[in-house]
């Protein structure tokens, strides 16, 4: 039930690269353990959990009463003790019962005793939106966890990163928030698993582009990369930041430094978000390049609308192309 | 109240009733065998709107019509009705239109009914929150000296959440006008009931707080109105809230979505259709001279009507003002989301 | 108990100006209930709440059992049902047991209810640190609030606008989050309580200034008074936001415009924070009036430390000097 | 495990053993008292170095000092201990050294002992949260087939919050090797326990997870011994957890930031003194010949030095370094992170 040959790529949807990294950390490291609501014999209700209760055994990948409180906590303890949890959220909003176990303990233990104990666990939510949910299954919460100094925070775009941040985040000796794009999870593409594991906190550049820079992660970088190709007559390059803590500046400012322009692109409301910082660093780093303010496409500042109005809600590619139409283009060469 | 160990039946799965029970009234349990039978079809008229693929999804309530109907029929006017998302067939009970509850479900608003005027709290999604706001909604009542009484729902699962110890400890302490009915239906999707708590009885919890637990057979109609009308007028008389556990079974998957085959024997499930809630009142009504073929022909062609006005309703649908993305989230939009309802309006403008 | 003669102003302490604010709004209204924890007999732990239930009575002021969810939760329904709650938080960080049922609830429910059901409710939060206090006691937890969409954000600086926008508050159809800078709660200041309850969503300019504009809020207020206040040779002003969300974007950007020059001064930490959010926006909507980088001075990117080690880590007079020189005063005139 | 009626009691106030007692042997009784007298030196010190300016608060266990030392006395070195803010003397009855525990206090720093050298979790604050991490410690050790015993201490009041019932849910679930033990001292800050519980009895939570609950004097230490070794002799058989209710009083006000005359009289105070954990103690050891002069002496000196060196500990207070704000919150610094300890270096260098 392993990897297929791992030299080559296979084609995998992103559900099935994280089955395979979970499946592939839990051979690599026998204190991996799984557990949250029907990750059990179910295989979750996205089925990323998939045969890891048949495959690894009922200590290693199991269900637990229905509390998210209860699975961060325990996976503290857990963490505390030798272990290296991987716990699932089963929906963006079902993690906010564990708030003040992420916020007050997940971030802050290992600065609480000086770095004589760490957390190595990671917490996997399913986030985002675009698959028509009922409210509550398609907040996008990265912003929260941002904020709380003391956590990771990675949200891959690709079903390589996917796997990739995903084998890095267990191996991470801190804890992890690891946001899955749950309206990717079906899409197929090629994943090598035998690459190493990439060190998290690396942005990439997706697309050069020598006139605008969009920066994206997770479920938006396929818009920006859509928007890209479609604008007419610019060269527009997409960053994908891929870990959102620790932000990659380097690469960023370096790409928009060379554009002059930018255009942020990300699902949460805008308000107070990851997009704000994203754009504040940009507008303060590279002021002196800037031709144009900084944009930002995101979600409006509502609660994630019933599924008939989510895609005008949703930051598409007209409004991305709208946004880089606004970049004082009247004033370029 | 009754003992702590037993399970509350009146009448048993064939209809017969239990030696020395005190029955319903027989007009009540026609009325309630009315709603029982609208209940089912409703169930099945929203799977099956599902597979037409005009909702989105719907979690169904069929072997739990007997707790859904009970809920509702225990209550008057001005009690309050807290529902989860699979107690449609509830509020439906409670009688408020079908097409307006599922609109939510056909993906137009978070709640298609008007919660006050019907008294009946949007259907909960994140587990065990809304007994909290049931709570409340009774506390308030008691302040202001007003005779409601709040009938709150949630699942076997839930009482795992730590919302549910809070609410239960709160209205304990209040003493508040609130009714706990958990529908044990023994799994939370896949995760089966011995996996949710290693208590013997999930009305055992009420022991911790210091209020009265009963556990019922949740499939047995009148059992659950003689059980809940005690309750609600012990909340209405000021005596403080009681924990009901209903004993009743999940006969279909979570939702359509659901693969009940990854982690049930179909054979558990064909051992509790035996228990069907419909059947014993039927039996019962049949047996002691209350329905007839005409009054049964009557209650099916009542539901047969309800199913076709669903029908009709769900699909004369209508496009959503997009603008309703800005209307309700404040009382007044504040300038940030008028900017972004002008932003919205001019893409429209270009592309309606 | 009631005010004193209110036409007058008075001198109040923050604490008994919220108080103050409290009995009025109670004597006022009926529907008005104060609960949470400790906030009957002992009157609060800041004593915020002394008095009222001796008042009031027990029905409208009264200790709850010790779980935030269950407070807010609880309010929720009270506020379903006609009354009007104002509840405590004791502390920042102990609102996080609470954050499901703010962000999934009191944030979305009148929108939910498509505006036919309102939450007229007030969530007081003694928040941000500069008293010495032990870990989670200290917390400048603004950026989740603001965040949420569907929330109002108040954090008033001076001791008249707690008075005024807790009233301002209370008297609002919707939810308001209400962020009372805990390290003022015993400074003494002239209030008069006769005066209109003010709108919220309006900042104040607190000093005009022509070089610079420092734009705080809360706690750091006095901080960017203190600064300007000693800023050599510079005419710098300070702009008081008093709410959050709303954001007053026409009087900060009025201001910014004026200067060309920004500093926002905040104590939470400045990843994906509320600081962020001021400095994207200002940096976008007076991009072309800006003759220098939008600086944040913000707390750390850390957990909030020990005692001993606050006063690095909160922004003081110095770091704002320190970032106001940094604001190219070279290409100046 | 004894009825649910009963609160276990093994010695009475006033020093006599409770006929057919088995009490803990005599030396056990012995280094108890020491335990207590050391307990209760360090409540008056750490009270006076808050007194003097050189400690910034101290929430003081006098009252409950036999819990303390029971809960840590029934431990091995391969369990786990997890205190709460209270639980400075339980720490140190571990043999945690007192200034390591009271440097959070004097503001170095957040956790000053070595929590994995001791097993003894960092102190928690927010409330009932620590209860979640020992059942995941002790579920970790079930997991890995290790011999490990969890004790999680809290109070009353935290009995209320979500995470108390999740942590025995979890543990009950889990069969985990967890005893929960609540020191019952009758407030939370100035709540009163009938404003936080209205059942007859916190142990009798137990019940809702199935799991035992046991109800204790929590002002006997022979008792204490007795109910903790049989809870923890049952999880380290994987017989899962226990639930103890010591019944205790907290003598002192919240902490000495509190004004306890502002919501309890003096008088029910004073009912508890009678009831003091020491004096029961040192009387049956004195009675039955245990306890004579010079070892009380040997006592008083081993307490009066331990409090003489916390003194000196204290007072010994070196600066913090500035750059520990950055050194921990990740095994590596963020870029960050980097760049914002080289600002406060460079603000360092200007104004050391
Ligand atoms: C806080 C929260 N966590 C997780 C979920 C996802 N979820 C939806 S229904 C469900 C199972 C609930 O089981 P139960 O309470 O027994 O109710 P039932 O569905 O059986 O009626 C889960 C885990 C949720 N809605 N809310
Ligand atoms: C989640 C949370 N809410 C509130 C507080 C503030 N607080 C600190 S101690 C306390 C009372 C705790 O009472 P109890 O559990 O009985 O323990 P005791 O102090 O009596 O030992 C409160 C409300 C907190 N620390 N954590
Ligand atoms: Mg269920
Ligand atoms: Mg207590």
């Amino acid at each position: 039930m392993s990897t297929a040959d791992p030299t080559e790529p296979v084609k995998l949807t992103m559900a099935r690269s994280i089955n395979t990294a979970l499946r592939d950390a839990m051979t690599a490291d026998p204190t991996v353990v799984v557990f949250g609501e029907d990750v059990g014999p179910l295989g979750g209700v996205f089925r990323v959990t998939d045969g890891l209760t048949a495959q690894f055994g009922d200590r290693r990948c199991f269900d637990t009463p229905l509390a998210e409180s209860g699975i961060v906590g325990t996976a503290v303890g857990m963490a505390m003790n030798g272990l290296r949890p991987v716990v699932e959220m089963q929906f963006d909003a079902f993690a906010y019962p564990a708030f003040e176990q992420i916020a007050s303990h997940v971030a802050k233990f290992g600065n609480r005793t000086s770095g004589r104990m760490r957390l190595p666990m990671v917490i996997r939510v399913p986030y985002a939106g675009g698959i028509g949910g009922v409210e509550h299954h398609c907040d996008s919460s990265e912003a929260y966890y941002a904020h709380t100094a003391g956590l990771t925070v990675v949200a891959p775009a690709t079903n390589a990163d996917a796997y990739g941040l995903l084998r890095a985040a267990i191996e991470s000796p801190d804890p992890v928030v690891f946001l899955e794009p749950k309206k990717h999870y079906f899409t197929k593409e090629e994943v090598n698993t035998a690459v190493p594991v990439p060190p998290i906190g690396r942005a990439v550049l997706r697309r050069p582009g020598a006139d605008v820079t969009l920066i994206a992660y997770g479920p938006t970088v396929p818009v920006a990369l859509a928007a890209a190709a479609e604008a007419e007559g610019l060269d527009v390059g997409v960053v994908d930041l891929r870990s959102i803590v620790p932000f990659d500046d380097e690469t960023v400012c370096a790409q928009v430094r060379r554009t002059g322009r930018a255009v942020v692109v990300a699902e949460a409301p805008g308000f107070a978000s990851v997009a704000s910082e994203i754009a504040a660093r940009v507008s303060e780093r590279c002021f002196h390049h800037l031709e144009a303010p900084v944009r930002r496409v995101t979600g409006f500042d509502v609660p994630y609308p019933p599924p008939k109005l989510e895609q005008h809600h949703l930051p598409g590619v007209d409004r991305v192309l709208d946004a880089i139409d606004t970049l004082g283009w009247e004033d370029a060469a | 109240m009754p003992d702590r160990q037993e399970t509350v039946r009146l009448l048993e799965p064939d209809g017969t009733a239990v030696p020395g029970a005190e029955l319903p009234a027989p007009a009540r349990l026609l009325e309630g065998y009315r709603a029982l039978v609208r209940a089912r079809r409703l169930n099945e008229q929203a799977g099956a709107l599902v597979r037409q693929g005009r909702l989105a999804v719907y979690p169904s309530s069929r072997g739990q019509e007997a707790c859904q109907v009970a809920a509702a029929m225990v209550l008057s006017g001005a009690d309050w009705l807290f529902p989860t998302y699979r107690d449609t067939a509830a509020i439906v009970a409670r009688g408020v239109d079908p097409v307006e509850v599922l609109t939510m479900l056909r993906g137009d608003r978070h709640c298609g009914y008007d919660v006050a005027a019907h008294r009946v709290a949007p259907q909960a999604t994140p587990l065990a929150t809304q007994l909290l706001h049931a709570v409340g909604v009774a506390h308030a009542a008691r302040l202001k000296d007003e005779p409601t009484v709040v009938m709150a729902l949630c699942g076997d699962g839930a009482t795992s959440e730590g919302d549910f110890h809070e609410a239960l400890n709160f209205a304990a302490v209040f003493r508040a006008p609130v009714v706990f009915l958990v529908q044990n239906n023994k799994y939370a999707i896949s995760v089966p009931l011995h996996r949710q708590s290693a208590a013997a009885r999930l009305a055992d919890k009420a022991v911790g707080y210091g209020m009265p637990g009963v556990r019922v057979d949740g499939n047995d109609l009148a059992a659950l109105l003689s059980v809940l009308d005690d309750a609600v007028d012990r909340a209405g008389a000021g005596e403080g809230p009681t924990l009901v556990e209903a004993d009743t079974y999940r006969m279909e998957a979570h939702t359509n979505a659901d693969d009940a085959g990854r982690y049930r024997d179909e054979s558990e499930v064909a051992s509790w259709a035996g228990r069907d809630p419909l059947r014993r009142v039927r039996a019962w009504l049949t047996g002691a001279g209350h329905l007839d073929a005409a009054a049964e022909q009557a209650v099916a062609d009542d539901a047969e009507a309800m199913a076709a006005a669903l029908r009709t309703g769900i699909a004369a649908e209508g496009p959503v003002d997009p603008e309703e993305l800005f209307a309700h989230v404040y009382a007044h939009p504040t300038p940030q989301l008028r900017e972004q309802r002008d932003l919205l309006r001019a893409e429209l403008e270009v592309t309606p």
